[in-house]
């Protein structure tokens, strides 16, 4: 290994980087230029984005424990653009006094937490997978009891992390296991080695449990809602976007390739899971009101057809998961755009706030709408195409009744998304929110998300970029 | 194209009058409208004469029967394989003269409407609604083909919807209407499926195939019994129901009288002459398929006829409206000739019955006219329709006073008018046939001669009533009609039909039998005895009757109450007991359903709700309780 | 040295920790002790790491590291959680975590 | 029964009954003191199995590190002799039938399968091995873990700190401006 | 460019038009503009599939356009017509149009009414053309989803539960039919090779028949669903009585004949066994539909209940036509979807005038309105003529043909049915003169209606043009029927292939 193949972990490496110096920078800037912080760091995180694109070979580090290719590299390129509309989306929040002092230290935050996802995914053995994990989730704790003086904020970093000790407690358990009966934390001298029997099971049980944590599929996600709506805005969004976007990566890839000997086993449990999760997402989904905890059960749901896809035969559920979750960024983005935009100027969350909405502020109602319709899978936009690939992704592996419970659970989605456009378009409100201006990061994050909510379905290439780069799985 | 090809323009002009008037309905001034549909229809009665005569004189080489002749035909719609619908126009003994009866009546009504609804609102509409009958009846009598039939048969009966409703603003009248069309309607499901099944079986709606008595058709319709009858006589007995729904044959007649509401001149042609003949028509037109393959069929045609000749005639003599007598006295009428067709045989003499019958039929079409006409000139006069508001009109209105007498003569069956002729033949028919039918025409001939008489001693003798003003004779263009029908009363008796319209195209002898004659004529005039010894002078006698009677003169009075038991099915089965509970299952148990579900959705929704607590033990106890039953059920159990 | 005593022994008392743990993390008011259950969890697993390692794959030093790398994420996970802990305690005057449900439905 | 046995035989009690207690006592600072036995207990254990590299580290970070934090925590938010609140019977119960069914399940599921005791030679876990290793970046060696570990503390402290800052509530400061 | 891909685009170019305008007359205009441009292009498609015909090509599709969308799972943007898409091109064409018309003073929000109307037909047109399934699902659930905008913003009532129910039922219907589809493609070549959701390449092979068995009732039921299939109809009542007229019209004229299309080109054409094995069930369903629609829509007092009742009827029978599996029924089928959509729009245009004028619906509340409105009152006695079947209107010609079709069959079940779908123009009859009776005929009942004025020009026009699409059909049947007819051959090729068993 050579001082070049260094290179293969750019990505890593540049987001190290970038939080060094963003720390160094913010000790050298005096209090009332902190405000700076927030254009250099968009720009060097651009900046680490674009560099993710230039293409570059397949490799496997230290000894096996890093490893790259094509798709790994697409994975943690998705989650790259997610976090930069993000940041995009928070600066109007990190503009308010509260947290004039702690801007860099919310970047540096947020990007150590990246780190640890791109090692996550592209972690070759359990100890990365595991040590990845944990810098994904700890640093996100901090991020979700940032707001100090809001008690709501601080329960929900508490849940969060104590939840997560617990659930990741409970992973390695089941890695400890896996160890034990396999004799090797590497992947590839696991899978070999996995077959159905009861410890294996338990020990595979244990591990998937504190997956399913991450990604918030029912019985494991009952923290999501509460974390949700405590956290500041943008750190739900993280959460729910890019946080269970990784999650879902590696699980997929874990399950495709070390545990695949157990398929048919995982795939039982992945049906009762799948509709467990679309279910009870679903059914909380429909009562809420707060709209951060209404996106909270949403994502829940959302999870649920993430399921379909490890399902189907491995390349087209691949595909499928990975192209969904590429949607499912900008949808779901599209959606806590505005309202992390509505709540920077006007501090309100509730659906009952956006009645009317359309009539005073079409963009952003017309943005939210699209978004609504994207993740309730509702053709022309991209969220119609995710779910149907999904579905489909099932329906190769046979599973009819499956795809029927899941899109009948899609309909019921329809119905609390339709919700929200019935407020923002057909109900009357004698104090709407006023209209107002969005700056022009909020700006160019939102227009980001409509492009993307647009573009991806229609441009098949997406599809068939992701299709070619799983050939390998 | 051959030499008939000209007929087609017979039903065409009145359509394209009826078009063009009705499209520039509220453009045309005064009469304009009239003008343009009476105009129209004359052409077309010249045009039917015509035919005549080149049919039955010109072009008929003497000693041969008649054959039919299929002037014109395209493809209007495949319908199957086999089965293709063409319109076009036959020409036949029974259409040619069919031509002659629509034609002259409609013309007359066109003529005397001029004067009779001068000063309508809505003259052109009428006009053009009248032209529309006149297209539609024409069209159903040249058809080729029982569809072609078929598809005027609903125009027909769909002009007859608005003429009745011409009034529309008088809600009597609109229900009037709509009742006559949903009854003429249900009969004509019966004619809908005795096609499907005709059809079916025969792969041919073609009359000439149809009926040819030697042809493939009437062979192939040997068909699998249901019920103990042919699937033939079935369907024959279901085109009946079709051709009883528009000839108001019992127990479909029930909107006959009500259809009255429409204006005089409109009863006169459809609801005597024209439409209400069309079910004589359909069974005379389909006789051969009839008396091939479904005798037992024609049974029933027979015996429908004879109870609604009987039970009309019993009501009639009851009524006061004096529209609804004659309504009730056509009912009665076609009744004869439906009787007639189905005591009728194929061929020869023993077609006597269908001869017979036609020959009523035309001969119907002139009197009944005359009657509806008189009576519309009537009540132009004295603006009623009952019979207790008038008396004493013979001076007043004297052509009218002379014509309905002759009309009611003809109609009591007194020789010579030409009634007496047509139902000498019929009864003569009968009495072939079956003695007890016999018996009841008998009996009804003298019932018609009362009740006719009756009703022609109220109008025009006994004392003057207190009109508004002194009744006058009507204008010149409605007395004409009143005498040239007349003149068709009296001397249509005479025309040789038994030369002309037969079963099978043939003519065959037939002579006066005396013997049944000569009673039926005393029959006849002791029904007008009596009639003038109980109402020539206003007398307590009729009460009397009445009274002695009561219970079977209220009965016959409320006509047997038919209507108020299709009240009771309409109003309280279908709307009741059918619709109502239907829209309620619809909306609780259908609807209630889906909503149910989405409220169950909403139930459970909220009833889950303690799961998420925000007490994180209780999160954190749910989540190892999930991994332990993942375990258990993925280690233990599977 | 240790040959005598049975893999197993060492898994069951590892494995009745990880419970305990659980226990203690399910019924544990303070949210302090909450914490502390969880480093009962986390020992529990590092000694089923280390016991695999020697009794199993001695040729690597896989379940060794694997412990040493889970203390130290069992220490920054500390870090922070007291960090919010005191959080905490400053609004809420209680670190009782019966008081944490302002969140819920 | 060697001295090991017995010394097993004592670790593996006292890790027992004070991670019982830990979780039982009803004085949040003795649970933390039993905690730390359960912790030097374990690392009597790493001990007996010759990983001192590993005990060492379990005694200092452990022991040392998070123990302190957690007793200087307890010490800030609640008075020495504090009671701990306890727990609803219900929920005990359910919490115990819960756990206990998972230990019987787990236990039962490890008895089930048979281990196969190594043949390979073994690595001594020495500080010269450890240290070999954590420094390799090949096959079985631990350099990247470890640079990403020090990111994770890394970021853990910058948490902590940011957490920690004082800071007030901007409503506070809107009203003292005012004022 | 493809000629059909136009009936595309020229939508979408005129809602990008829309987006331009600023007030109402400016987009009304743009709307109109469009929408007659489609007109025209569906008179022009139909001409040039005429000719073509008749110059003898003998292509199953004619116009076909393929190009390769998503290649990993063989996605295709495929269009091509038959004779039956053209005539439900033309269809579609007339009833925008008139719907345009009929939203002429569509005051509120106008520019998104309009965009969202042709939002709405964009999807239809993009369905007809459709001969990939994924596509055809696509334009399928776009033709859906701009309805609960509609109804929820611009209807009236209870507008917000009956969009939401409207909503979800139809996409509950699409849950089905997702699955249907899904199950087609990985059948589609069972003998092996690339999956295909080409509706004419899985027409070529046999799909097996467990799966057939398995698919078929999700395919029928889902597109049945949005046919108003007995009882999954309730949507329909609900959601017309609250849209806005334009909306009601194309919804009821043209995206309920989603429905029969789709069960007609996707479920029985694709899996013809099972629909044989089943059809049964679904027979005695649609019976059902027929005659209790019909009844339902006796009791009701809301024109637009009663006309949406009507409609469960009407549809009802081109899914009782569609199960009867014959060249005549087929055909009746595809002419009743035609002959409903006209005259249903129709019903609901004039429904809509009235509504505005009289400010009610309720046939209780009105009556004699034939003498202050004379021209509406007579179009909807026109109207209401068709709807019960009379010659010389295009629903006599489809019920015939219909009735006809499913007489065919020679066991007494079919027969049955037949007789019992058969019975519902009586019903028809009654229900049709009991609205015109109450509502134009009689007295005035209110004073306030003395002063109403009768229809304008737009209205005539939006009115006129169906009136005439309808009575065209109704005279001159024979190109339509047998337009259809020749484009039923590959089907009844695919069911003369397959085994008959006795029922």
């Amino acid at each position: 290994m050579s001082l070049s193949d260094l290179l293969t972990m750019r990505n890593e490496l540049l987001l190290t980087f970038l939080a060094m110096i963003l720390l160094t920078i913010d000790l050298n800037l005096n209090h009332a230029k902190k405000s700076w912080m927030i254009p250099i760091s968009i720009g060097l995180f651009l900046v680490v984005t674009l560099v993710g694109f230039i293409p570059q070979a397949d490799q496997t580090l230290f000894g096996g424990m890093y490893h790259t290719n094509g798709l790994i590299q697409l994975m943690k390129n998705i989650l790259n653009i997610g976090a930069f509309i993000i940041l995009l989306q928070s600066a109007s929040w990190l503009k308010t006094p509260a947290n004039a002092n702690k801007i860099s230290e919310y970047f540096f935050l947020l990007v150590t937490t990246l780190i640890g996802m791109n090692f996550m995914i592209s972690s070759g053995d359990f100890l990365m997978l595991y040590l990845g994990l944990e810098l994904a989730t700890i640093p996100i704790a901090a991020l979700a009891a940032f707001t100090h003086f809001n008690t709501k904020s601080s329960e929900a970093g508490i849940k969060l992390l104590l939840s997560s000790a617990l659930s990741s407690g409970i992973l390695l358990y089941g890695i400890s296991m896996i160890y034990g009966t396999c004799g090797s934390i590497y992947f590839d001298a696991i899978g070999a080695a996995y077959a159905n029997v009861p410890l294996q099971v338990l020990a595979f049980i244990f591990f998937f449990t504190g997956m399913a944590f991450k990604i918030s599929l029912v019985p494991f996600h009952l923290w999501t809602a509460d974390v949700y709506e405590g956290a500041p805005i943008n750190v739900t969004s993280y959460l729910s976007v890019i946080s269970k976007g990784a999650a879902a990566f590696i699980l997929i890839i874990v399950m495709f390739t070390v545990f695949k000997t157990l398929a048919p086993l995982y795939k039982n449990m992945i049906y009762l899971i799948a509709v467990l999760t679309m279910t009870v997402g679903n059914l909380f989904a429909m009562r809420q009101k707060n709209m951060k905890r209404f996106l909270a059960f949403s994502s829940i749901a959302q999870a649920g057809f993430i399921l379909l896809g490890i399902l189907g035969t491995n390349k087209m559920g691949m595909t499928s998961v990975v192209y969904f979750v590429l949607v499912y960024i900008f949808s779901n983005l599209g959606a806590f755009g505005v309202v992390s935009a509505i709540s920077a100027k006007t501090g309100k969350e509730y659906m009952d706030d956006y009645d009317g909405l359309y009539l005073t502020n079409p963009k952003l109602s017309l943005l939210m709408m699209l978004s609504m319709f994207s993740l309730a899978g509702i053709p022309p936009v991209a969220g119609f195409f995710g779910k149907m690939f999904l579905f489909t992704s099932a329906a190769s592996g046979g599973y009819y009744w499956l795809v029927f419970i899941a899109v009948l659970n899609a309909t019921i989605s329809l119905y609390y998304y339709l919700l929200v456009v019935k407020a923002m378009f057909i109900n009357k409100n004698e104090q709407p929110i006023a209209f107002f201006h969005s700056d022009g990061y909020t700006k160019v994050g939102l227009m980001l998300c409509a492009l993307g909510i647009f573009v991806l379905g229609f441009w098949s290439q997406v599809y068939e970029f992701i299709n070619g780069l799983t050939f390998g799985i | 194209m051959n030499s008939y090809a000209y007929t087609l323009l017979i039903p065409l002009i009145p359509f394209f009058v009826f078009v063009s008037v009705g499209m520039a309905e509220d453009k045309l001034k005064g009469k304009l409208g009239g003008l343009i549909g009476t105009a129209g229809l004359g052409i077309a009665t010249f045009l039917s004469y015509f035919t005549a005569f080149k049919y039955f004189i010109s072009d008929h080489v003497a000693g041969t029967g008649y054959t039919s002749v299929k002037a014109f035909e395209i493809t209007w719609l495949h319908l199957t394989d086999k089965l293709t619908i063409n319109l076009g126009v036959l020409i036949d003994p029974i259409s040619v003269m069919m031509l002659v009866v629509i034609t002259t009546v409609s013309f007359m009504v066109h003529i005397y409407s001029l004067g009779y609804m001068e000063g309508e609102r809505g003259f052109a509409r009428f006009y053009a609604f009248l032209s529309l009958f006149s297209f539609s009846m024409l069209g159903l009598v040249l058809a080729t083909n029982l569809f072609q039939m078929y598809i005027f048969w609903e125009l027909v009966g769909v002009s007859s919807f608005l003429l009745i409703g011409y009034y529309y603003e008088k809600p009597s009248a609109f229900s009037a209407a709509k009742k006559a069309f949903i009854v003429t309607r249900f009969a004509d499901l019966g004619f809908l499926i005795g096609i499907l099944i005709l059809s079916f079986n025969t792969g041919t709606f073609d009359f000439k195939e149809l009926t040819n008595p030697h042809g493939i058709a009437i062979a192939s319709m040997g068909g699998a019994a249901f019920m103990g009858l042919s699937v033939i006589t079935w369907a024959l007995i279901f085109i009946f129901i079709g051709g009883a729904g528009k000839s108001a044959m019992f127990p479909l007649h029930i909107w006959l009288p009500d259809a009255m509401e429409g204006p005089t001149p409109v009863s006169a042609l459809i609801h005597a002459a024209t439409m209400v003949v069309a079910g004589v028509y359909l069974v005379a037109r389909l006789f051969p398929v009839y008396s091939q393959t479904g005798p037992a069929a024609l049974q029933v045609v027979a015996w429908v006829g004879a109870f609604t000749s009987l039970f009309a005639a019993v009501i009639a003599t009851t009524q006061t409206d004096i529209k609804r007598v004659l309504a009730f006295s056509t009912m009665s009428q076609i009744g004869y000739m439906m009787l007639s067709l189905g005591v009728s045989k194929y061929g020869g003499e023993d077609g006597l019955g269908f001869m017979a019958s036609n020959f009523h039929l035309f001969t119907h079409a002139m009197f009944k006219a005359l009657l509806f006409l008189g009576a519309g000139a009537v009540i132009h006069a004295v603006h009623s329709n009952d019979m207790n508001d008038m008396g004493g009109l013979r001076k007043y209105l004297p052509i009218t006073h002379i014509t309905f007498l002759i009309a009611c003569l003809t109609i009591a069956g007194i020789p010579p008018f030409s009634g007496f002729f047509s139902k000498d033949e019929i009864l003569s028919a009968a009495f072939e046939s079956n003695k007890i039918l016999f018996g009841i025409e008998y009996f009804v001939a003298g019932l018609t001669a009362f009740y006719m008489f009756r009703l022609y001693y109220n109008i025009f003798w006994g004392h003057d009533r207190h009109y508004h003003h002194t009744p006058h004779e009507a204008p010149l263009v409605m007395t004409v009609p009143l005498m040239i029908l007349a003149f068709g009363s009296i001397f249509s008796g005479f025309l040789p039909f038994h030369n002309l319209v037969t079963s099978d195209g043939l003519a065959f002898e037939s002579h006066i039998d005396w013997m049944i004659a000569i009673p039926s004529i005393l029959v006849g005039v002791l029904g007008i005895a009596v009639a003038t010894i109980m109402y020539k002078k206003e007398n307590a006698l009729p009460d009397k009757v009445a009274a002695s009677f009561s219970f079977f003169y209220r009965w016959a009075f409320k006509k047997f109450y038919v209507d108020e038991f299709y009240m009771f099915v309409t109003k309280k089965i279908i709307f009741n007991y059918i619709s109502r509970p239907v829209a309620w299952f619809d909306r609780h148990i259908v609807d209630g359903t889906m909503n149910g579900i989405a409220n169950l959705i909403v139930f459970v929704s909220f009833n889950i709700k303690g799961l998420q607590s925000g007490r994180v033990q209780q999160y954190a106890f749910v989540f190892v309780g999930g991994v332990v039953a993942m375990v258990l059920i993925f280690v233990y159990v599977l | 040295m240790i040959d005598n005593i049975p893999l197993n022994a060492f898994l069951v008392i590892s494995t009745l920790m990880f419970f305990i743990g659980i226990y203690g993390f399910l019924t544990r008011r303070n949210l302090i002790t909450m914490l502390m259950s969880i480093e009962l969890i986390l020992n529990s697993v590092n000694i089923n790491f280390v016991v695999f390692n020697k009794f199993l794959y001695p040729n690597q030093l896989h379940g060794h590291f694997f412990s040493l790398i889970v203390i130290a994420v069992a220490a920054s996970e500390a870090a922070v959680a007291i960090a919010i802990i005191i959080n905490i305690y400053r609004n809420f005057k209680s670190i009782d975590v019966e008081n944490l449900d302002q969140m819920k439905f | 029964m060697t001295l090991n046995d017995i010394m097993f035989y004592l670790f593996a009690g006292s890790i027992l009954t004070f991670s019982l207690l830990t979780v039982t006592s009803r004085r949040i600072l003795r649970s933390a003191v039993y905690l730390l036995f359960v912790l030097v207990s374990t690392a009597g254990i790493y001990f007996m199995l010759n990983y001192n590299f590993l005990a060492a580290v379990q005694l200092t970070v452990y022991a040392g590190g998070i123990i302190v934090l957690i007793i200087f925590s307890i010490l800030l938010t609640s008075h020495v002799s504090e009671k701990a609140v306890v727990a609803p019977v219900k929920q005990q119960i359910f919490s115990a039938l819960a756990v206990a069914a998972g230990a019987v399940l787990t236990i039962l599921t490890i008895f089930k399968f048979a281990f196969s005791p190594s043949v390979s030679p073994a690595v001594e876990a020495n500080v010269k091995n450890v240290g070999r290793a954590l420094v390799s970046y090949n096959r079985d060696g631990f350099a990247l873990p470890f640079e990403v570990i020090s990111i994770l503390l890394l970021a853990a402290m910058v948490g902590a700190i940011v957490l920690a800052k004082k800071e007030k509530n901007p409503e506070n400061i809107e009203k003292q401006t005012k004022l | 460019m493809n000629i059909l891909t136009l009936f595309v685009v020229i939508p979408v170019l005129t809602v990008a038009g829309i987006l331009f305008t600023k007030d109402l007359k400016q987009s009304r205009l743009v709307s109109a503009i469009g929408m007659t441009a489609q007109l025209i292009l569906s008179a022009i498609l139909v001409y040039l599939y005429v000719t073509e015909r008749q110059a003898g090509n003998m292509a199953p599709m004619l116009f076909t356009f393929d190009a390769l969308w998503f290649p990993a799972l063989n996605i295709h943007y495929a269009v091509g017509v038959d004779g039956i898409s053209v005539a439900m091109i033309a269809l579609t064409g007339v009833v925008v149009f008139a719907g345009i018309f009929a939203s002429w003073k569509m005051e509120f929000l106008s520019r998104e009414f309009f965009i969202s109307l042709i939002l709405l037909a964009t999807g239809v047109f993009g369905f007809f053309i459709s001969l990939d399934l994924f596509t055809m699902f696509l334009f399928y659930e776009i033709a859906v989803i701009p309805m609960y905008l509609l109804i929820g913003i611009w209807g009236s009532g209870p507008k917000e539960y009956s969009a939401m129910k409207l909503t979800l039922m139809l996409m509950g219907g699409s849950a089905l039919l997702m699955v249907g589809i899904l199950g087609i493609y990985f059948y589609s070549v069972p003998t092996g090779g690339q999956l295909t959701f080409n509706v004419l390449e899985i027409a070529k092979h046999k799909i097996p028949i467990e799966m057939q068995r398995f698919l078929f009732p999700f395919t029928f039921v889902g597109f049945g669903i949005l046919g108003a299939l007995f009882p999954f109809h309730t949507w329909s009542p609900d959601g017309h009585a609250s849209a806005p007229t334009a909306v009601s019209m194309l919804h009821a004229g043209v995206l309920m004949k989603l429905g029969g299309y789709g069960a007609f080109r996707v479920a029985i054409f694709l899996m013809p066994e099972a629909a044989h094995e089943q059809a049964w069930i679904f027979i005695i369903l649609t019976s059902i539909s027929v005659v209790y629609g019909a009844f339902g829509a006796i009791f009701q007092k809301d024109l637009k209940y009663i006309n949406a009742y009507s409609s469960v009827s009407h549809c009802g029978l081109v899914l009782f036509a569609v199960l009867m599996m014959n060249q005549t029924a087929f055909t009746g089928a595809v002419i009743q979807m035609i002959s409903h959509g006209l005259m249903t729009a129709l019903f609901f245009a004039l429904i809509g005038m009235i509504y505005g004028r009289t400010h009610t619906r309720m046939i209780n509340e009105m009556g004699g309105l034939m003498k202050v409105i004379p021209f509406l009152g007579v179009v909807y006695v026109i109207a209401g003529l068709a709807s019960l079947g009379l010659p010389g209107f295009s629903g006599f010609v489809a019920e015939m043909t219909v009735f006809f079709g499913a007489y065919e069959h020679v066991d007494l079940f079919h027969r049955v049915a037949t007789i019992v779908a058969v019975s519902s123009i009586v019903i028809t009859a009654v229900y049709i003169l009991r609205v015109v009776g109450t509502l134009l005929m009689g007295p005035i009942t209110d004073k306030h209606f003395l002063h109403l004025e009768d229809a304008n020009w737009y209205e005539r026009l939006s009115t006129i043009t169906l009136v005439i699409g309808i009575t065209f059909i109704g005279m001159a049947p024979l190109w339509l029927s047998d337009m259809i007819h020749f484009s039923l051959a590959p089907i009844i090729a695919k069911l003369a292939t397959i085994q008959l068993p006795g029922m």
